[in-house]
């Protein structure tokens, strides 16, 4: 076990799979001499060269559809995009033809790419870079998309991901490129659609992921004050969701709260907590708790946004408001 | 080029019967340009193309059968009936599709190039593309990577001066001509030829292929032509007159080049005759085959979505 | 009342409008000359000439975004996409410019733009052809999102639309529009946010929008013959939301499904489905029952498309496993 | 100049305080563009910018105070705070915006332009962009839309070399003059000038926009600059050498034009000491406006959303 932080798991990825297969490459805006936007990329470039750590022009919507042929050619392309809100002006390539490709062709050709990017806000980027599309893209068939809140977690489906022979949409919350965590020296992977148990608890059950979990993790303590054993599930995967390991505690503990910390309003919180609704209708003591970002674009100035963002508090008082607890 | 417009025909026809569904974008007048440029090609060559890709298809030999078994919807077809008409498939071949987002090929056929490059061998990829097309942005995005990794690409646009009902006149500034445009991309190897001559197409695109696998990066061909149909079936052609379309129709690739070989003395009047007639056979038993071919099974609409 | 199409009713509005405001005026491709994709806009260029009715470029990001730029400088543009599906290569324009510019302003700017787009599948136009993007709109704040499902309805809402001083992105299913309906003469409006009772019924309230009330209305019919009475709630608007109707509804029927005809997971079915089980969970007699299209792309050959399509019979199903109806 | 300039070096000060966060980018040596370009401009004429705004604000005549306090996000700022150093407004002045999204501000400018053409007034908008954004498929749609519809807009490009830690020449074919591809979208006044003199980008713009005013459609004036800093605050520019970087601040307009200045007599020391204490006091009370000024309400959160 070494500690390290979320940023050196992604790069500890990253140079692994440049070591192990020669044709695995990255591309991106600024990842190779300037040492990439969020450092993630940082030395790269001089240790693989230009052919396999590209730089790009900003013309996103070219080199993720670029990245999307190298894969159906069969290379294994690993694409950074400087931050999830720009992936919009790409969304077409994403969703019309890495997600579709596969599916028009009969199966004959199959796109293993990896799309990597920061996501989420909170460091006041302001409306249009402070946001979450991974959201919109766990509703589309034919992409997994994954997100991980741990060292441990962003190494294991780093590694799961750039093996997997579709298209992987990775969301690296930015909040957490500094956070640290144990990482086992030895070889280990975290499955692309399993959820996982980051506390155990009776009481309730608290599902969120990516940067939702450390509020969850601190509302769990909190409520631990009060006597309330909540469990907290990271789903790491938005896309294939796993609801079994989610309705299992759900019916261990009666109770069930989702946090999405994007917009609250058709997010895919809604999904976790209508699927939740109903298939643990009978083990449920109320309904299914939501809380969400505010339906709000983001604002720069600070205390506006940390308004619109889920705190600890929130989930605690929404605990409270739906089961008295 | 007869195979194709002969099967074009007959897909009208099967589309009139209701066989044939969707968007159905027929080629009819611009055979001579897939005929020509697919005709220099490799095996290990890629071809990209847009939603008007039956003649792209059939020139690099995607069996007939399967491919109007497709256009039907069956699962004897080259996607076993999920793409269609606008999306033909034949990994094999290195036939990476029909797309049919304006401009959405273009990113795909870059990575396909790249592939190319990046593992040093000397492929190239094709991508068909037209006029109204070039208006999208991913156009001058992917034209650009191309020219700053010096892909081994092959621009081919596929002028036939209609976007749908938008004359290129209309929706476009810069001109008649679109090859020039290259240049601003750093692409000095951009030629314009007659889209009716097959012969002046097989030799633009074999020399801009030399100056590819030389190493010199993309290249760029606009061919001249016109469909002489509507945009898709559901055209009723409001938006311009007969008189252009018959002046195009006077210089018709499929009445020309034979009349050309037998003024050349290349073939015979009794040898066009046979390839015609095994050509019509060939069409025949492609619709025989698909009628014979079944829908696919229920369980396909859940199949091909994950590798 | 007259009885009129789908398309008609479009077509009246958009006349109206270009009658009554010199500042209103179309864009998109092929609307002019062409007369329309879908002619809607059949004989508009003739009569109100090539500066009102502007035939664009395949260019959607750069005419979308001009359309933005000229309502912030007061004129009343209507957009045209020739499909929701093709929306994505201006969602950014959309998503970050006019559904956001307003709020980065302080206020300072207004967009009363409305863009128009065929929308959905079901005619064999396969993967990329066949979407409803108009979901994920409805989870962007900023934006407005209407469908409507009648003649009547797309009149009232079109006129409500182009008034409305925010971008109203203004989904028309394809499958509509040969359908007919009566329509008023005289002048009305239908409001952007309210839902409207489209059956009335005691027994279940079906909660559905645009083309997937044809198929809700089949099913209260079907359901009426065993003797259930389903009260059919037609959105009208996706976003705001009108869930005091449904609520209503669903406290007096004490059952409820949502029907949705996109991709069933995370779409907006599922916020609804999640919004009736929080709001209404004291008065349910059982999990809110939903009904989504499958999880895959749309194939082109019609038996598979077919079946990914939520039919009448799946709803009457859904409802007898969920409350034995 | 000299006030974008202090008002810029303040900026920095105060991101370092902790003051200013988020995204910083300083303008930084292309003052003279801004200020030559922007004071061609008629009050009803329309501005679009990108993020790094500071200097096109301050050059059209937003307030001070009202623009530091945008910084500190308080509730006096032009935005109430909720836009930020990238996303700076005033509607009022036909400042419409800052732009955050790389190539996004263009088609937002086509539309500007478009009303004034629709309403048949002489007014333009023009927007500036980077080197960096012209890879964006945008750049490419709106010079051709706006070609093709004679759109009176200037496209200003602030050619600095540089778009992040990427040279213009590692990620762009087609040379290094910019200009010359307006005329691919038949733009045919495009022009060059030295970024660095503001007189000559005075006249270039003159020009150019009596060519727009008389109805020839948009035009396009390139001009050659740098950033002296990095990229934005979180930048330690490490992709370039300082020697470059020293070559063009001997170019700095705000010592080179005033030195013009005293040696042409047209201002003296004494006066040019004047302007510069008056300056230096104005921002130092924009800062101090800024701090004064509260934080906005919770409930601004919620307002602005629609109208
Ligand atoms: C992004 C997008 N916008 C619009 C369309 C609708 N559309 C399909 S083909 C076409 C015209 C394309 O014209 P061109 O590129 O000249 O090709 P041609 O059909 O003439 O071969 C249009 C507008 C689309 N499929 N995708
Ligand atoms: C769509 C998009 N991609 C990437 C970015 C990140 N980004 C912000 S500024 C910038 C460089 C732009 O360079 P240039 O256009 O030359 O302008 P400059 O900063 O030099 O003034 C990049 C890559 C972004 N904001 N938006
Ligand atoms: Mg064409
Ligand atoms: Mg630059």
């Amino acid at each position: 076990m070494t500690e390290i932080t979320f940023r050196q798991a992604l790069q500890r990825g990253l140079r692994e799979a440049l070591d192990a297969d020669p044709d695995v490459f990255l591309m991106g805006e600024d990842i190779g001499k300037y040492d990439g936007a969020y450092a993630v990329t940082q030395g790269l470039l001089e240790k693989y060269g230009p052919d396999r750590i590209r730089d790009t022009p900003i013309s996103e919507a070219a080199f993720v559809g670029a990245g999307v042929g190298a894969a159906v050619a069969g290379l294994r392309p690993v694409v950074e995009l400087m931050s999830m809100s720009f992936s919009l002006v790409a969304s077409d390539q994403i969703v019309n033809m890495a997600a579709k490709i596969r599916y028009m062709s009969g199966g004959q050709v199959k796109v293993p790419m990896v799309l990597r990017a920061p996501t989420g806000g909170g460091v006041q980027l302001a409306a249009t870079h402070s946001q979450s599309f991974e959201n919109w893209y766990a509703s589309t068939p034919g992409l997994k998309v994954v997100t991980p809140s741990t060292p441990y977690d962003a190494l294991g489906l780093l590694r799961s991901s750039i093996e997997d022979d579709n298209p992987v949409i990775f969301a690296e919350n930015a909040l957490l490129y500094g956070t640290r965590g144990e990482v086992p020296d030895e070889e280990f992977r975290v499955p692309i659609g399993l959820a996982d148990v980051k506390r155990e608890g009776s009481d309730i059950t608290m599902v969120g992921w990516g940067h939702g979990i450390i509020t969850l993790l601190d509302a769990a303590d909190k409520l631990a004050e009060t006597g309330v054993k909540a469990e907290v599930i990271d789903l790491r995967t938005l896309r294939p969701l796993d609801m079994d390991t989610v309705t299992e505690s759900v019916e261990k503990t009666g109770r069930a709260l989702v946090l999405d910390e994007n917009w609250r309003t058709a997010g895919l919180g809604a999904e976790i907590a209508a699927e939740i609704g109903y298939r643990s209708s009978d083990y449920l003591d109320g309904p299914v708790a939501r809380v969400g970002g505010t339906d709000t674009p983001s604002p720069y100035t600070r205390p506006l946004e940390q308004l619109g963002i889920p705190q600890t508090q929130w989930v605690i008082d929404e605990i409270e408001k739906t089961y008295g607890l | 080029m007869y195979l194709i417009r002969q099967f074009e025909e007959k897909c009208g026809e099967m589309y009139t019967r209701g066989q044939v569904r969707g968007f159905l974008h027929l080629y009819i007048g611009e055979e001579a340009i897939a005929v020509g440029a697919i005709s220099q090609l490799q095996p290990h060559d890629y071809i990209v193309t847009h939603y008007r890709d039956h003649g792209h298809a059939l020139a690099r030999g995607l069996d007939t059968n399967r491919t109007m078994a497709e256009l039907f919807g069956r699962v004897g077809g080259l996607s076993k009936g999920k793409g269609g008409s606008m999306h033909l498939f034949d990994a094999d071949k290195g036939f990476i599709g029909g797309h049919a987002i304006v401009g959405g090929q273009f990113p795909l056929a870059a990575g396909l190039a790249l592939s190319h490059q990046y593992r040093k061998t000397d492929g190239v990829c094709v991508v068909f593309f037209g006029d109204g097309s070039t208006n999208q942005g991913t156009y001058h995005e992917v034209m650009n990577l191309a020219s700053v990794w010096k892909l081994p690409i092959l621009f081919f646009l596929e002028n036939n001066l209609y976007g749908m009902g938008s004359r290129f006149d209309r929706v476009r500034a810069g001109g008649e001509d679109f090859y020039p445009g290259a240049a601003t991309y750093g692409i000095d190897h951009a030629a314009v030829v007659d889209g009716m001559d097959v012969i002046a197409v097989q030799e633009a695109t074999k020399v801009a292929l030399e100056s590819i696998r030389a190493g010199n990066g993309p290249a760029f061909i606009e061919a001249k032509t016109f469909r002489f149909q509507g945009h898709s079936m559901a055209d009723p052609v409001k938006y311009r007159d007969s008189s252009e379309t018959e002046a195009w129709e006077a210089k018709d690739p499929i009445t020309t080049f034979p009349e050309d070989l037998i003024a050349q003395g290349l073939v015979t009047e009794a040898e066009l005759a046979e390839i015609r007639a095994s050509v019509d056979a060939e069409v025949d038993e492609s619709v025989k085959f698909a009628e014979d071919s079944p829908f696919p099974p229920d369980e396909e609409l859940f199949t091909d979505i994950y590798a």
